[in-house]
């Protein structure tokens, strides 16, 4: 049987297997070794809060660098430093804290290619944790991805299980784009076969999860293991479901989405993001825009709800979309009649 | 300019005052001791910082507070809660995320406020609060009030740059907020010393125009002086200033942190610098306050805290009916 | 016949109005007065950088803060100090610096109410331009209304004229939420014929800025114009277009855009944005959702590319929507055949 | 610490280097000129900001860099570009939109950059350079190429939190990396004096630990020398400087700013500290330079401005075909 390792020793390994590649690759963040000053002295302990980077420290000297909290200082040197030949992994803690370093992603590092011609290259990857499930509450839970999403110049992953993780880390250091790699925290403990082998997955290009006729179902990140439990107890009653991780939300992979919903004629997007302007309004407009023709129901989005992530357990586990909001909105349109 | 402020004014303290004083550190303490206790038996859930070893700080400052007074906290906020009057019980059941707690379980503990006291939050974001009491500052001011703004936030929050420019819009509005920098020694797993690239936070104060201060964080008295003299200077129209608190938090960063960073400094803290144990013999050896007294207050809030917890734990987790509710006062 | 004035003017006027009406309505921004610590000391000197607050200065003494370059200080002070019973309404002087203070806005005041429980009163208002046009090239372009738009806690007025900027703007300040005030820096010239007395547009009701059954045309802002005259040629060629201005994204007056289109059966949305994740994503599957039984073809969104927004003359006004791209959007859609 | 330094440095500089910099300096002011008259007619489109009478911080600190070296600047850069050796026609046809231009175009006066010089972009966020520099000095450092970063900024942006952090990040990570204050006393229509709660920006530098030095800047020799010192203890893992250069921009904030809020200082500047004259005066007098050389310097710089705003005029504009172009390297 094939290896098989978590989320995040996935992406523990890629950083070392593209570090050791590539000397340029450098590791950047707060407590991505953890220690520094430390009169005890132990360097490397902690390896980013939640574990991803630890043991990089030690192989790599000199290139994982802890930072202050001053996020638009350090992301901002990240993306200066990719212009000048790096290619820094700086890792924004939380996608929550996207509000005190926005502007040195969105209007430095995504525009300075359009904004000077076509001169620069800015080959920078921002690791951060979106995500909702920890009982972390409003400010350490959000599903932001929309929002980097949106602005021109960026691109956004969403690795959706281990072998993902890998493929699509490796493929954002390589990429000469500035790229958001959102992990959900909720995946890091998840197993999943992953070759030892580098390899790349390509930006752009959905993974079909699953194939069916009936309906297509195009999942996010995390929600795709949700997409593929509802698939699953659909087909028992006999509904079959197309499922789509599209991997990447920039750049997009609409043929592959629009080819699916052309066969089933029928579309559930299921984004954890909260309901306004988010990528499941990006791709069911996209559909009722482009497959039109072919769409033989409404279009169900389930989303989280327009509020803030609550803290409380109970409130957090009905916020998080389920499999079965998934099948319900799966059934109610290959039920849907006009 | 920056200067280390002698400990000398329990004079102007009634043994009423002390005794309050002392109540409001005991409860912080036992608050936290034993919400780790209890999140080590997985009940409670989330991300909890705890404050105990801190408590002279909230408290040295927030005894000087009334309702006109507003403050913002940070991601280890119990201490500054329960030092500005948020009830305990509702603070547990918060935590535990029960509806009957002080954000009717929606916020969590880095999210505990109570605007009616002027707690203005615990922030899960570092640098969050400084701007904010710039502008609860300024509203005391446009009301004149007399009423003061104060901002606790880290040695790691003194890097982040909403930090520092919040020191700047104060200096520059002269506003009545007092900018607290709790020097813990340590953001998560990050040496102030490394950090912080001044010797000290308290020597920035200069580049933003006032004063500068350094304090004893173990020593309540320290503490409430170096406080009282910036928050009556801000009541009366003098400015903001920078206090530096310096001292050793007594748990991890979160609970479930090894801290294999950091050697045994907390064994020496807590033995020698606690700032209850350190209280309590200045109190008690200037015959001020007796022993018997302190031992009331313990055992009250001993009785506090347990009640706290049975009840949170007895009290109903929100509802389907509360999940959409409070987030805007109309839509 | 009526009075005519300016969108500045009108906004200028609201901003005095509701200071006389109630003490704890005050300004900030930089330069919203102009000339502080100046040696020649001409305060008032800018009266904001495209001249809106021109004249409060001296009039309201002590009640518009001119601030140091440092937005997320006063942004976050405005709202420290709408909850402590002022209705502070600062200035965010172009929408694209948001990336320097956006933790304020979306993680603090926008969760206030829901992280604490209902307990928390934010009655804050950021005034903040909006819209390519002048050539301000990428920086000082862009259309980030959907970022606020996603934001639970936030509500976002978009100002379409003069008569509506007063109205959207006292609303906005007698809210007892938050609010994005978008004001579309090509409009501040506009004239319309504007009531001199006080009055409130309630949030989430749109306007029907004009009645046709062939077609729907939701447009946001300045594209409110833009829509207008594409309507006016339409019905020149015999199309009559519903057009549809929402004022506020958010609230969205869901139920008139379906009813139109209910009607109408044909969906056109003109967003300055650009494509991904913004408002015309967000009501084009709103309806794909709501209204599919009464479509008849695709939804057409017009608006900007996936890029940056361009310095130079000649492609920026190939960048913003023009009435032409709308009345082609509207005629394949009123042409369309399955 | 914070000092002013004596000028006193032109022995180190070969009349070529002297002639160089009076090249760099006159062709900024001719160029910043030409625009302000451009400007006027009409046919210059957007926000263009002036650096006229500035010329000697661009030209006295470049003057130290090479290839291995990065800048950052501000929404008011066409200095820093000409100091870094941008193409004076490219920049000329970028500020009127042509498809010739630096960026062909796409960024405007606010955006001109060349990453093959080194020239990171002038910026339209306030404080937006500072962090950049920081990553160009460290990958200076990773690589051991010896090379600096420079980040020029406002005494309006020295207020943002962004600029402050980085001074703090630039220490901590002890970058080769170099901070010019270029404060020209207001920031749009606010005097730095207001602004600025500190007596001085350099005052922030032991804040952030690293040494703040405060020069003329009307005067390039001091410039030159200040940076010098820096920018040699920055190669030699020195770390970080703060330099606060003063002087007066000559025209408005931006063209069309009526400029109400300043008395006639820009006359007395114009007429009194113009670091041109200065110059020509200090080399001249010492006798480095003749006036003839400068003369003949002068005719070859109007000789390309003339030229420049020609081809500028003539060049073609970009097309639709480059509308969607270069948002990324691939899609
Ligand atoms: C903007 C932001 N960055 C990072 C974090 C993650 N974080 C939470 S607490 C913390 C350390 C804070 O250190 P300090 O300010 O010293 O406070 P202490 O925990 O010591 O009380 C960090 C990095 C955060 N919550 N917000
Ligand atoms: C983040 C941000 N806030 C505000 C502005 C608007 N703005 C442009 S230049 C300027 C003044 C800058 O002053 P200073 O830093 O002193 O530079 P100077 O113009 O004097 O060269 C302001 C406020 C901006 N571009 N970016
Ligand atoms: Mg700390
Ligand atoms: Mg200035």
């Amino acid at each position: 049987m094939a290896r098989e390792i978590s989320y995040r020793e996935a992406l523990n390994e890629t950083l070392r297997q593209e570090m050791e590649r590539d000397q340029s690759v450098i590791v950047m963040g707060e407590d991505n070794s953890g220690g520094a000053g430390s009169p005890a002295g132990e360097q490397d302990a902690w390896g980013g809060v939640l574990g991803v980077t630890k043991g990089l420290y030690h192989q790599f000297p000199g290139r994982v660098l802890d930072t202050p909290i001053s996020e638009s200082a350090f992301v901002g040197a990240a993306i200066g430093a990719a212009t000048r030949g790096q290619r820094p992994v700086a890792e924004l803690m939380f996608i929550d804290f996207m509000g005190v370093c926005f502007d040195q992603i969105f209007n430095q590092a995504a525009k300075f290619r359009y904004m000077f011609g076509g001169k620069a290259v800015t080959p920078v990857v921002i690791r951060t944790m979106y995500g909702a499930g920890l009982r972390a509450a409003a400010q350490h839970s959000q599903s932001l991805y929309p929002l980097f999403t949106s602005i021109p110049g960026l691109k956004v992953a969403m690795p959706s299980n281990p072998y993902e993780a890998k493929g699509l880390l490796t493929q954002a250091i390589r990429d000469d784009d500035p790229v958001i790699f959102c992990e959900h925290k909720a995946l890091y403990d998840s197993i999943g076969e992953v070759p030892e082998e580098s390899y790349t997955i390509p930006f752009g290009e959905a993974n079909i999860v699953r194939e069916g006729d009936d309906v297509t179902i195009v999942a996010l990140g995390r929600m795709v293991s949700v997409a593929s439990e509802a698939a699953d107890q659909l087909a028992s009653s006999g509904v079959q479901a197309d499922v789509l991780d599209p991997r990447t939300t920039s750049p997009l992979d609409t043929d592959t989405i629009l080819e699916s919903v052309e066969n089933t004629g029928r579309l559930v997007v299921v984004d954890e993001a909260t309901p306004r302007c988010n990528v499941a309004t990006d791709i069911s407009a996209l559909v009722a825009k482009e497959a039109f023709g072919s769409l033989r129901a409404p279009i169900e989005m389930v989303t989280a709800p327009h509020t803030p992530v609550p803290f409380s357990d109970a409130l957090e586990d009905m916020y998080i979309p389920d499999a079965q909001r998934v099948i319900n909105a799966a059934k109610s349109v290959v039920e849907w009649e006009r | 300019m920056t200067g280390t402020l002698p400990t000398q004014a329990t004079g102007e303290l009634s043994a009423e005052s002390l005794l309050d004083a002392y109540r409001t550190m005991r409860t912080i303490r036992m608050f936290e001791e034993r919400v780790h206790d209890e999140f080590a038996t997985g009940e409670i859930p989330g991300f909890v910082h705890l404050y105990a070893g801190e408590e002279a700080s909230a408290t040295g400052v927030c005894s000087h507070l009334d309702d006109r007074d507003a403050i913002a906290s940070t991601h280890r906020g119990h201490g500054h809660c329960i030092a500005k009057g948020v009830d305990v019980k509702a603070m547990m059941a918060e935590i535990y995320g029960k509806r009957t707690g002080s954000c009717q379980g929606k916020g969590g503990s880095m999210h505990i406020a109570d605007l009616s006291k002027g707690m203005l939050g615990a922030n899960g974001i570092v640098g969050g609060g400084p701007p904010l009491i710039c502008g609860t500052a300024l509203a005391a001011k446009q009301q004149g009030t007399g009423g003061v703004g104060v901002a606790f936030f880290g040695d790691g929050a003194s890097n982040q740059g909403t930090t520092l420019e919040s020191l700047n819009l104060a200096s520059v509005w002269n506003l009545p907020a007092i900018f607290v920098a709790e020097n813990n020694g340590y953001a998560e797993a990050t040496a102030s010393t490394w950090s912080v690239a001044s010797d000290n936070i308290a020597d920035r104060a200069a580049g933003f125009g006032m004063p500068g201060v350094i304090v004893d964080g173990f020593d309540f008295f320290a503490v409430h002086e170096a406080a009282g003299e910036a928050i009556t200077r801000a009541r009366e129209g003098g400015g903001p200033t920078l206090i530096e608190v310096k001292f050793t938090r007594y748990f991890g960063h979160f609970e479930g942190d090894q801290q294999t960073y950091r050697a045994d400094e907390v064994a020496n803290a807590r033995e020698n610098l606690d700032c209850l144990k350190r209280f309590r013999e200045r109190v008690t050896g200037g015959g001020e306050v007796t022993d018997e007294a302190l031992d009331t207050v313990d055992s009250e809030v001993a009785a506090l805290i347990d009640a706290a917890v049975a009840e949170a734990k007895d009290a109903p987790k929100p509802s389907q009916a509360d999940l959409e509710t409070d987030v805007y006062v109309s839509y």
